[in-house]
């Protein structure tokens, strides 16, 4: 029902989706997160994610049982990619099946918005400059505090 | 004590892991995060903006006045930036 | 930008996503939503969707067009199908591309929620024993009820 | 005037498209919608329940008062249950 991987490999969406829904009948609706290398300033060479292992896959965890538990959910699954990535590539895809779309959606956005501020990742930005650790951004805290 | 430090927190102090015995002055986290801020230029410019500082213990999320033991895993690192 | 289908044929959601990410590197969330034939009693042998052919794609266009105008995205596609599906088959595709997260999120419940009330698609479920026209929902009129 | 109906309406009336002159006394889809339910015992059935008839004039979603001439596309729906 929750599946959570943490590795370097890229993700394909279609695939992902085609295993939630395997021989069931009894969803309705499947919401998926794809959050991707984005340069804002047209001088991104390349984009860094750092981790801590032992912590990373626990912590996913914790989050996608939390929306499980506060949401009517049938499945889902996160995948977070870590190493050196291009712009335009993957980094991160949260999915989550559920009978009705209102569910989906909000464990969606819900595991997004905490898994942007608790799970334990950091992104760092090279150019053919330099490179610069990514700041938080307070607009992530914000987005958490409104499920409280 | 195992001590894990990430991003540009082990960039500053120049190693990402370190083995140390508990002084036993420190208790809590703040005590830590005062102690380790005198072993060195790195260990300061990595603590310096205390506010910014996330730990954990073991691999949960702690807070300042989280306590500490010599058998725990300790990490420090600066508010997380994935998804 | 806006790219709109009404077709019979099944689709991939991997392969509509890679078509709006092609070359671009300034899109950093991807949100699609998929809405698949529930068999919520066990009995469904096969749901038909009718719709009003000259009708159904206009009005895709207008809503995909509004949620557009309303939100920062980047690119947006919408898939109907039509005919005669089997339970855990796929009916509708909406995606959304973004710089942020928010704008991805919102402009794809925007679009289903007006597609549930004014695109012109019916539902007939099948079961072994009879045929019966799917009642409309009262709480999708309050769904979309909360973007005015 | 071109008139179309879906699904259950199309049903009750036992067809989908119909071609007609349209009446002197016509001029509005709640003028129409009068008419209509008066040529039988289907179309008497498929427009018993009124508040749940929807229209379109010409591909557009329609009102009640919405006028309506003999060069129009009309179709009547339920309300509609796709996605």
């Amino acid at each position: 029902m929750l599946t959570v991987r943490v590795e370097i490999d890229d993700f394909n969406q279609g695939q992902e989706i085609a295993a939630l829904q395997k021989k069931r009948t009894d969803i309705g609706a499947i919401v998926t997160f794809t959050g991707t290398v984005r340069d804002m300033t047209g001088t991104l060479t390349s984009l860094t994610l750092e981790h801590y292992p032992g912590m990373t896959k626990r912590e996913l965890e914790r989050i996608g049982q939390d929306a499980i538990t506060r949401w009517n959910l049938l499945g889902c699954t996160i995948i977070h990619r870590y190493g050196t990535l291009k712009p335009g590539e993957n980094i991160v895809l949260v999915i989550t099946t559920a009978p009705h779309r209102g569910d989906a959606f909000k464990a969606a956005e819900y595991i997004m918005d905490y898994l942007k501020t608790s799970a334990p990742f950091w992104k760092k930005e090279t150019t053919k400059t330099d490179s610069t650790w990514v700041d938080a951004k307070d607009t992530d805290d914000q987005a958490k505090d409104r499920w409280s | 004590m195992k001590i894990l430090y990430f991003a540009w927190m082990r960039e500053r102090i120049g190693t990402g892991e370190e083995t140390l015995t508990k002084p036993e002055t420190v208790h809590t986290i703040q005590d830590l995060i005062t102690y380790l801020s005198t072993r060195g230029e790195g260990y300061a410019a990595a603590f310096e903006v205390h506010m910014l500082i996330r730990a954990a213990i073991n691999e949960e999320h702690a807070t300042l006045d989280s306590p500490v033991t010599d058998q725990d895993e300790i990490a420090f690192f600066p508010p997380v930036t994935g998804g």
